[in-house]
């Protein structure tokens, strides 16, 4: 998935005429000077980090400034900062509004009930998950024939406007409906949506893309601001790889296998640190390029987890086999491998061949990699 | 009939010409299913695996009188793929392909249901009953015909543990992989039911994962309209809480959706969970020879 | 329940508050009909003819038990307040609102009957059962019971022939006014099953216009499945052919949609078609006589 | 509705992407002579009037120029000339293409199916009323998902196109597609659309909007070339008024009771010439307004064909009675009323204090009025 730093969201959201207050975005200290100097982002500002993670006012990550110089200190204290690992690179300045209410909208999936939502709230401008549940008011919308005129009325109810405020609020939600279909997304959520005059702005701006619609939005193949440069790497090579904090690294095909691997390794104590799912893959260069990845998290042990179905033990080996050789001897680490079904026998041939030892026990094979890890520490 | 699929099922592939739709169509086939259509636009009047290509899946349907169909078409196209199935009147459609954008999945789910068509996937292995009928994926190596029925959401740790199921001698009725996308066409409580009424099906196992309520919605159909024994097994008890969905997604799932909350409604509405995949073909012999006794 | 409503119709007034909506509930209660609410949005609280005023049509089925609509919202707005209906449960909406675009008929027909909705309308004057309940804004004072139905494509035309039936002192089971507008969500064929099924209707009047199909396909449907005499009549024999909708309106009904095409079609399918309006109330009368001797 | 003229539906259709001629329109020959010279319309060129009516091909409304001079020459003797009543008032000049194959296509409405439908044939640039019905394809379009790509696929093969032509027919009819729906049409045909190298391109346009739909188009409501001036104030006072060739004028209520009066009319003898529905109305003002609409269409009688069931019998007497005292003496024309239903007693009273006969009988006053205009002819 694709998620857009506030700025990123609020410049798609203009798109599609949402109201919001006037901003621009800076790099600098010096960039964020000079854009209030020349009136580009009216005074007094609000100055903000684009950082993903959230929690961010609390954080010192946002400031206000109601002069040119003000802005610059703001922006550069707040450039440099570091939130959950994400460091700060961009400011977003804005207008600081005469604000109203603040309230809560976000367009979703029900996956259960397989249907987008609608989710709105008076509480806004807090974390929508400390919000009393009697507060919110969830409502499906069904993709034909669309958001309809009463789902808008209902939330401007459950928003408790009335009058020109619930016109603007129905303006903004049909072009958050329109935009949430539009660019695939999987979340749009404004929080806070605050009253301003009679009507209401987007103050904030979470937008998350679905990956899996990459191929109708070129334009947000550049933003991979949530990766780390391994992750990154993988995603190109669409290699499905995570970094957790452990030490053991888990290579496996399917979801639920690799899932169910890092169930088993945690049973017998062991702290898988980097997970890696191959896939239905049947290309040994495939395997061969993961493997390699996973060389490079540094991982103390690797225990491999194959169930050939679609998937052919053989090939799996056999890309193993060539990616070990290019893994330079500072790097190795101890190898289980426990590969099951489609062309087992052979594949465990090759590996030993190659001086892996192969089982297919899953109990066993995790006790060792828990072990070897140990052992390497 | 018993579960969706049965010796009189009659597979069209779509996308037969591509790499997959040619493998898998000679896995069905040599599965002893019924692959009686392919189509591929452009590709009428030629042949992959003794079967005969159509451009169009109607076309397909009047020649061939498919009831079922295992779609392969590449993800920018599976919308439309499934929205020609469906308009040519199959009523069972069979979706492998992976990364479908859920937008279009819920077209497609919606357009489905309205006109009384079922979507099992996508990103699924599919159905497969031995010795009856298979349309998907799943390796034909891990089945033997018996009474054990398997629901799950996932791929190669369904192919582990039916092949488990067989280890111990027993086999099985038959297995739907529903697969895990956000939207699937069949959940667990779309399927059950289905064992249910299955004469041939005495014991399920239903194998989960980690997010979303599929399992809890189960789970509380389990409780109140499964009469027979399940194991259950919910992947990814350990892993990280990982990258969600937002602030929205945690208030659709309240309080639902962790490894805890799946375990314990499943446990509540009386089935067997198994902490960890190998353990599941034990239980399940058990509760074989326990049905044995009475 | 006979055809469609009955004693037992609750019925949700959409746009209560308007003029229309004001006057045409005041009659649908003067016919004995139980209209339990309205809806206009901001007016929630107020009361209309005695009957109360709700926001959502929502709140006025959860408050009143409505399960039949009546939509006189305006033509731009009407297209949501039927979803709005379809969404809140109900199963029957006639919507008397007219020049709703039929694009948007489009969407709220197809909407409709994927949620087994089914609508009469728009721009129709809506369903009477003398002695039972009206929805819409047929005039009472055409209307005894009695056992003649009516189904009529036409508004004042049909006040017109009801009140014929009334005078050669006969009465009618049941009476709907189907609207003429390009898509109708219900159509002659689709409501003669009704009339058929009906035990309170033993001679049926239908009432068509020259354009389309839809009096071909239901006199197909009399000559295949209705049992009881037809009296028909096809108004704009003598009609210019207009302004017509381009070509390729008349590849659509190619051969169809003329009075004469019509006519034709209802007499091969054995119903008696009258010239001129003012000959169908003896014709009724002499059906009647007809059966009484049988 | 609203039809289109072809420069306006092509106009249309560049907004939607649609490939069309390079071209202009011109009001004089001295415009058609500097569109060419100037190089906006590339030489030779095509010079059509642009009349709602068929058939141009063979009234000598279509030429060829290749010069300025020639342009100049053609739009001279096409400007002025007469279609079916139809003024020529404009020429659309485009560039002479060298095409390929003919196709047809268009979208409208199947009313009995009340689903949009496709049309397409592989026999172009000739009426499709005149084509064989086998070489006709139509295909539904459900408006949820809207036009897919194997229903384009299908029209392909349906005009026995593949390749390039393929492909661009399949962008074409995606265009047109959406049009259909965004544009609220009735009818959107292309005939021909043509091959021309490896693509395909619109040569006409036929276009027809849904008067219904008028509230979501404002930019249509200056087209009014398709109505008689008077049929043009009935529009814009919102009374249904078509003009025939007859001599008796009839007023009702409701089309079905229109239709029904012009039946009995005709069998009797008359002859209807301008028809006039109340529709449901209940002001007396509507009603005077129709009635001096019929006046100034200077009708020999004048048949009032009320049945009162929304409409009220007083209602429409009072304002017709309003009528005639401003009708000058020497437009007067006998009328011939017959009203039946709601306050039946009390109109039959307005009127005939008013001087105004009014039977109940359809048959009798059908047979009254058409004496009345044959004994004023």
């Amino acid at each position: 998935m694709v998620k857009l730093a506030e700025w990123r969201g609020k410049e798609m959201f203009r798109k599609y005429g949402v109201p919001l207050p006037r901003g621009a975005v800076a790099r600098s200290p010096e960039e964020a000077e000079s854009l209030t100097a020349k009136g580009a982002v009216p005074l007094p500002c609000v100055v903000k980090a684009q950082v993903l993670a959230g929690g961010r006012g609390k954080g010192g990550a946002v400031k206000f400034a109601s002069s040119p110089a003000e802005a610059r200190a703001a922006a550069a204290s707040i450039l440099g900062l570091e939130f959950k690992g994400e460091v700060v690179r961009e400011v977003l300045l804005e207008e600081k509004l005469a604000i109203g209410h603040e309230f809560y909208v976000s367009f979703t999936l029900d996956r259960a009930a397989r249907i987008p939502i609608l989710i709105s709230s008076a509480k806004g401008g807090i974390e929508i998950e400390s919000v009393d549940d009697a507060a919110i008011d969830r409502q499906p919308v069904h993709p034909f024939p669309g958001l309809t005129s009463f789902e808008r009325r209902r939330a401007a109810r459950s928003l408790g406007v009335s009058g020109s405020v619930a016109k603007s609020l129905d303006r903004v939600l049909g072009a958050l409906w329109q935009a949430f279909q539009a660019e695939d997304a999987e979340l749009i959520e404004v929080n806070p949506l605050a009253q301003v005059g009679d009507g209401v702005v987007a103050l904030d701006a979470k937008v998350i893309i679905e990956d899996d619609a990459a191929f109708r939005h070129p334009e947000y193949a550049e933003i991979r601001d949530d990766r780390t440069p391994l992750e990154e790497i993988a995603r190109e090579k669409e290699i499905a790889f995570v970094q957790l904090d452990g030490n053991i690294g888990v290579i496996a095909n399917g979801a639920g296998l690799t899932m169910a691997t890092l169930d088993v390794l945690k049973e017998f104590g062991g702290d898988p640190g980097v997970f890696l799912d191959l896939g239905g893959t049947d290309d040994p260069n495939k395997v061969t390029e993961a493997f390699l990845l996973m060389a490079k998290a540094k991982p103390r042990a690797v225990f491999l987890n194959i169930f050939g179905g679609v998937t052919r033990c053989d090939t799996v080996a056999t890309g193993l086999v060539a990616a070990m050789k290019q893994v330079p001897a500072s790097d190795r680490f101890p190898l289980v491998a426990r590969i099951r079904g489609n062309n087992e026998k052979e594949g465990i041939a090759i590996l030993e061949a190659a001086g892996i030892t192969a089982t297919p026990g899953l109990k066993e094979s995790a006790q060792a990699v828990v072990a070897a890890a140990k052992g390497a520490a | 009939m018993t579960v969706l699929v049965d010796a009189d099922t009659r597979v069209v592939v779509q996308g037969i010409t591509g790499h997959q739709g040619t493998v898998h169509t000679r896995q069905m086939k040599l599965f002893g299913t019924q692959v009686v259509a392919g189509v591929t636009p452009g590709k009428a009047g030629s042949e992959v695996e003794g079967v005969p290509v159509f451009d169009s899946v109607k076309d397909a349907v009047a020649a061939s009188r498919a009831n079922a169909a295992c779609i392969f078409v590449p993800a920018p196209y599976a919308r439309d793929a499934l929205l020609e199935t469906v308009d040519a009147g199959i009523r069972l459609a069979v979706i492998v392909t992976e990364h479908i954008p859920f937008h279009d999945m819920l077209v497609m789910y919606h357009y489905a249901r309205e006109k009384g068509a079922r979507i099992i996937g996508p990103n699924c292995p599919g159905i497969a009953a031995p010795g009856k009928a298979k349309v998907g994926i799943i390796p034909n190596v891990v089945f033997r015909p018996g009474r054990v029925g398997v629901i799950s959401r996932s791929g190669t740790l369904t192919y582990e543990i039916v092949n488990g199921i067989k280890e111990v001698g027993l086999g099985q009725s038959t297995c739907i992989g529903l697969g895990g996308d956000p939207v699937v066409g069949t959940s667990f409580v779309d399927a059950l039911p289905l064992f249910q009424a299955d004469p041939e099906t005495d014991v399920l196992v239903m194998v989960g994962e980690i997010g979303g309520t599929a399992e809890e919605d189960g789970a509380e159909f389990i409780g109140q309209h499964f009469t027979k024994p399940v194991v259950a097994y919910i992947a990814g008890r350990s892993a990280p809480p990982g990258k969600r969905m937002g602030h929205a997604g945690a208030i659709i799932s309240r309080g639902k959706g962790t490894a805890e909350t799946k375990v314990a409604a499943l446990e509540a509405a009386g089935a067997t969970v198994a902490r960890f995949p190998y353990e599941i073909p034990a239980l399940v012999a058990d509760l074989v020879k326990q049905q044995a006794r009475r």
